[in-house]
């Protein structure tokens, strides 16, 4: 099947949306003229011009904020962050106008908006430049929060994203963008289109002894552990990627627990209240009699992001660090 | 810059969008006024009476800015303001008993109990809130406008604001957006002197006046007297004008008052403020006395005349608080709709993977 | 003893440390002249004057940025958000330049800042104003967060919060200001004066069946039910108090939870990713062979906040929830 | 308004500052802009050479701003800036070997190899950093300045923001606080014509210029050309000495130009500005080659002195290559250390309840 990067994927997801719906529109600090930051938006201001492409000053709480009053009138913008991490500036738009208005309207609108960005440390951006806010995000009611792992996920749920009628924040990772992954053509496909639905996880890997679930790009570390604790352990782990933060997909997970009785959630968030706080508590909720050993987790070493390279190598989640958890269970 | 450009500046009457006005016309912005004014004082009585939760940010004395404002919108022209929003949201032409049950939190009140005084929408009438963070509603006013020119629509959204609030950054992005690309969108800050209990001078730093910061950004500004409906109507004309043909953004200060506290809670408004100060105002500038003596002197309308539309107003106004009262409570079922458009939608997207966690 | 309201016993708190340490000032809007719009400041500015008690425009970003600065300099600002739910404004300057400028500096400053306000619903103030963001802020290493319950509490915990050399994000609830509570006289104390350090929960009641886990005004609805639940089904719950959320007394829960074998966690922010799907996560994982049963949590109904007053009393925590949690144990 | 009240306003070097400056203090002038561009010029080898990780953003171009700001400094005077911030830390003192180090991440590091290129902190000098978020440092400059006022020292807080920052909402709540509470703090806007690939004019509106906002908030401002070393000294020591003397801020736009792209990785540096652009700089406005030929020209130094003292600075910056090479990079035990200061100091409250999760 066609390999494509990351990026390449989100872009054709992009270009296939604005060709549907001349309501979508991309809106972001260097997304038009300069192609993109990290070239995600390649191209797209040449083939859809002014109007569809658009520059913004840095002022991600005007311009979002300006998209979100745009989409309560039946407009879809899609907003890059240049960082994730850059929410923090517009964290009252994000937080309250996203999320709210239509809950404190009675339902009489509705912000269909998707806000996108790279939320992840490794490229030794430092300390304000590597968040990743996916819990602080799905902790609000009205939000909906995507973290897809490959090519293929990434242009599916991105389709879906823009389509959806609800605020949609889809977190990218820089160090996923140049990574190839099988997205198959249009034409092979039976509806003629990928589309991936918000809400469903994906069994990446099949397994029987211990449930890796993870998002974003710990998925590759997770499966990477898995290979070597088959490996040089014997011990098959499934890997499950939750994708979609919130909706979540509890069935999926739930089920490979029961099978497994074991479970290690890993993510790159700091571990106070991550992600993984909310599925462990989940889990030990709903599967506690199919629990062998408690839910473990693995996240960043609970600092700020360190700049040093090798450094932020030993901080980030790794597979070393899963092995170690699932040794130790 | 200031731009006032009528014939005789001062004798706003004259002015056409003024002259146009029949007597018709002219008695209805009176009962507009008249209605915003009883429906608030009913709405003080019945919160005082323990019927409403949360904060009543009364419009008390504003009436002609919203009604003024209001009154020069056509088809593609959209309203946005901050929580002190009852006079805006009457205005657009929201009904009282909907105000009223949503201030008494009902399921019949506007936003179904959701939102309360400081959330009153109206998006069939080009009404997008109420907004309780201070300023956040100016980057969404700019997104209106935004929405308008994207669709090639000849209209503009007003976003109003507060003396206080133009010391929110958001406003300066959202001015210097509005400048940059040309948006069809007007800054209203109701300048009534305070935010909560601090005076402009205590807030701001400013050279001559607050809408002169629009020069910062290139953006043409006006200062208008609130307690005028005529002036009130001939300023924002010009500024609906220049976004309707120039798709240029505009702010306007307009000088207006408020006769209680910030808040109903407010329990310093006669602290901060001297009660000469309150009384000078309501004695020579409220806006409503002022316009009813006008419309009297043009023989628009009797005395009677006038009371007799003073009392529908309060005769309504009343009515509503009636409705509110029979209204019913929203139900526990009802926290979690409008959540998530598409779950109330029961699309597929609503329906796939867990939405709510409690 | 002597009882004062919650919101006195916070002034008590700044008034001597404001005589403590010239470099204490206490800035926010309203916190001068007009003596805080809830109060908690009445009296002070009279006392102090202009230079110690500051009314701040409506800039939240930029007066708390502000005052990080000014704690880099060695000063301690105190800093009100009228509403804790304003923090969206200045998340940047709360979330980056607060948190992480001592770790990018490798330790060449710190910010001995306090910024404090309620953090709660239950007053109808609708879903923007009624944020619980203990979680979010919880998330970032090298913030400190405290929520405390009581008078008694909430002095002690503000001395100390002032004192602390890094960030200490201070979160009080509207809804306890006027709760009365026995403080004592300085003069009653051995060391003439009340302090209580973070990261020291409280066991404000003793039981033997269930371990009700709470923070802030959650802990009084845990001791109602705590009441209701041996008055009318024979079950002694005991009740902890975290009072800080980060420093986090660990020990003290799972001592609780080893002894009564069942915890439920209570907490009036929304449920996906709180401070209650850590500690229920933290439970598991380290006292997994003393549970009879799963964790079990109590939180707000996951919507943004309902204006209606009688039904937001039905979407927050209240003693009903807990008590058939716990029945269904 | 502009504010150029220099006896010849065009005759930068007859002001007061500069006739005062002796042959030794210019020569360290010019000694230091040559240091900082072979520091950076080292930097961009070794980080094109893979040595370094993140961003890396040159200030070549922009030196004499950052030289000319800081060589007016006093005690208590004190500096802040973005990411571009190598120029301003070996200004105000900081080694090259300690600076170079931090870019290798290593543990001899400023930061000890916590915060690369955009965190240069040194609160010892009066610097306190490097800052990564867009104009996220300009409520701290307000606040520097705040601390200095509060505790009745006479000094001034300078805050360097880019062209780009400007539209930040915090740049504009710092402005407004800085002039409502008269704050000794001076913001420093190094116009270099572009944020990343967007020009001025596409990411600001303004009628004249950038700094003209600050009039909205009663602000004096002034408008200086960077590449002249008499000119950033001469007009900013107006804003200094307006800061010292009358506690009032002040806020300077300087016109300067960088010669890379907005950081290394920038692909687009040679698209979005034409080579000419680029070109003509260098050849008529390099700052260090105005300043050497013009302290050539008063034989304050020779070709052949000028030609050491780079030597100097290039064996300097090698030097700094090598003790970097040389040093050792942070252990993972490191990781968790300077996240609590009460924890590093091994203090009780450091050590009473769990700090840290993973
Ligand atoms: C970001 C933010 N900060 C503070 C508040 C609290 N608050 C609500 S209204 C108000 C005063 C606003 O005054 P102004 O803008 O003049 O409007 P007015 O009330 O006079 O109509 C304040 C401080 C808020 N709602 N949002
Ligand atoms: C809030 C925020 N938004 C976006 C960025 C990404 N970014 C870093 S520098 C920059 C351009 C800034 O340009 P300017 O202010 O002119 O400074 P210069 O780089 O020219 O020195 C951008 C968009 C950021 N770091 N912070
Ligand atoms: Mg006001
Ligand atoms: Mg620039």
């Amino acid at each position: 099947m066609r390999t494509l990067p990351y990026r390449h994927a989100l872009r054709e997801a992009f270009d296939e949306e604005l060709e549907r719906d001349p309501n979508v529109f991309i809106m972001g600090e260097e997304v038009a003229e300069y192609n993109g930051a990290y070239k995600v938006t390649e191209g797209l201001w040449k083939k859809w011009g002014d109007k569809r492409l658009i520059d913004a000053p840095i002022s991600e709480a005007g311009f979002i904020g300006l998209g979100i009053g745009a989409s309560m009138m039946g407009l879809r913008p899609v907003m890059e962050l240049m960082f994730f991490s850059f929410a923090y500036v517009a964290m009252d738009q994000m937080m309250n106008n996203a999320a709210t208005c239509r809950y404190m309207s009675g339902g009489l609108l509705n912000c269909p908006i998707v806000v996108r960005g790279p939320a992840n440390g490794g490229t030794n951006v430092g300390a304000t430049h590597s968040h990743c806010p996916e819990n602080i995000f799905g902790n609000m009611p009205g939000l909906k929060v995507v973290s897809p792992a490959t090519a293929y996920d990434a242009k599916g749920l991105m389709k879906t994203a823009i389509r959806d009628n609800d605020p949609v924040y889809f977190m990218e990772n820089t160090l996923l963008y140049g990574i190839e992954g099988e997205v198959p053509e249009n034409a092979d496909l039976p509806d003629g289109e990928l589309i991936i639905p918000l809400g469903v996880a994906d069994v990446k890997r099949e397994g029987t002894d211990v449930s890796l679930i993870a998002h974003g790009r710990c998925v590759l570390t997770a499966l990477e552990a898995a290979e070597q604790l088959e490996a040089e352990h014997n011990i098959k782990a499934e890997v499950v990627d939750i994708r979609s933060v919130r909706p979540l997909d509890e069935e999926t997970i739930l089920n490979s627990v029961k099978k497994t009785n074991r479970a290690v959630y890993i993510e790159e968030n700091k571990p106070f209240c991550g992600v993984g706080a909310q599925v462990a508590s989940t889990i030990q909720e709903k599967a506690f009699d199919y629990l062998d050993a408690p839910v473990m987790r693995v996240t960043s070493i609970d600092s700020p992001a360190f700049y040093s390279p090798p450094v932020e190598k030993m901080q980030l989640p790794h597979s070393a660090m899963i092995i170690e958890k699932v040794l130790a269970m | 810059m200031a731009t006032t450009e009528t014939a005789d500046p001062t004798n706003f009457a004259a002015a056409p969008v003024n002259s146009a006005l029949d007597a018709g016309q002219k008695t209805k912005l009176l009962s507009e006024m008249m209605r915003i004014r009883r429906f608030e004082q009913a709405a003080l009585k019945y919160y005082n009476a323990g019927k409403m939760g949360g904060f009543l940010h009364l419009y008390i004395g504003q009436e002609a800015v919203a009604v003024g404002a209001v009154s020069l919108m056509g088809e593609n022209d959209h309203v946005i303001t901050a929580y002190r929003d009852h006079g805006h949201a009457l205005a657009v032409g929201m009904g009282m008993n909907e105000c009223m049950a949503e201030l008494y939190g009902k399921v019949t009140g506007c936003s179904q109990g959701k939102g309360g005084s400081m959330h009153f929408f109206a998006p069939d009438k080009n009404y997008w809130g109420g907004h309780g963070i201070v300023a956040g509603q100016t980057p969404l006013g700019a997104g209106l406008a935004f929405a308008l020119k994207y669709k090639g629509l000849k209209g503009c959204a007003m976003c109003f604001l507060g003396d206080g609030a133009i010391n929110q950054g958001a406003y300066h992005e959202a001015l210097n957006l509005a400048g940059l690309w040309d948006l069809p969108v007007i800054y209203v800050i109701e300048n009534n002197g305070y935010s909560m209990g601090t005076s402009q001078k205590r807030s701001s730093a400013f050279k001559n006046c607050l809408a002169e910061r629009a020069d910062g950004y290139d953006i043409v500004w006006d200062l208008i007297n609130g307690h005028d409906l005529y002036e009130v109507r001939a300023k924002l004309e010009q500024a609906v004008e220049r976004a309707h043909n120039e798709s240029r953004p505009t702010v306007v200060e307009i000088a207006t008052y408020r006769y209680y506290g910030h808040s109903v809670a407010d329990a310093n408004a006669k602290k901060y403020r001297t009660p000469d100060e309150i009384e000078n105002y309501k004695n020579n500038f409220d806006p409503i006395n002022l316009w009813r003596k006008r419309l009297v002197e043009e023989g628009v309308v009797t005395e009677e005349n006038a009371d007799e539309i003073d009392k529908a107003a309060k005769a309504e106004a009343d009515a509503s608080v009636e409705f509110a009262e029979q209204s019913e409570f929203p139900t526990e079922e009802d926290i979690t709709k409008h959540v998530y458009w598409e779950v109330d939608n029961g699309t597929d997207a609503g329906n796939t993977g867990k939405h709510f966690f409690h």
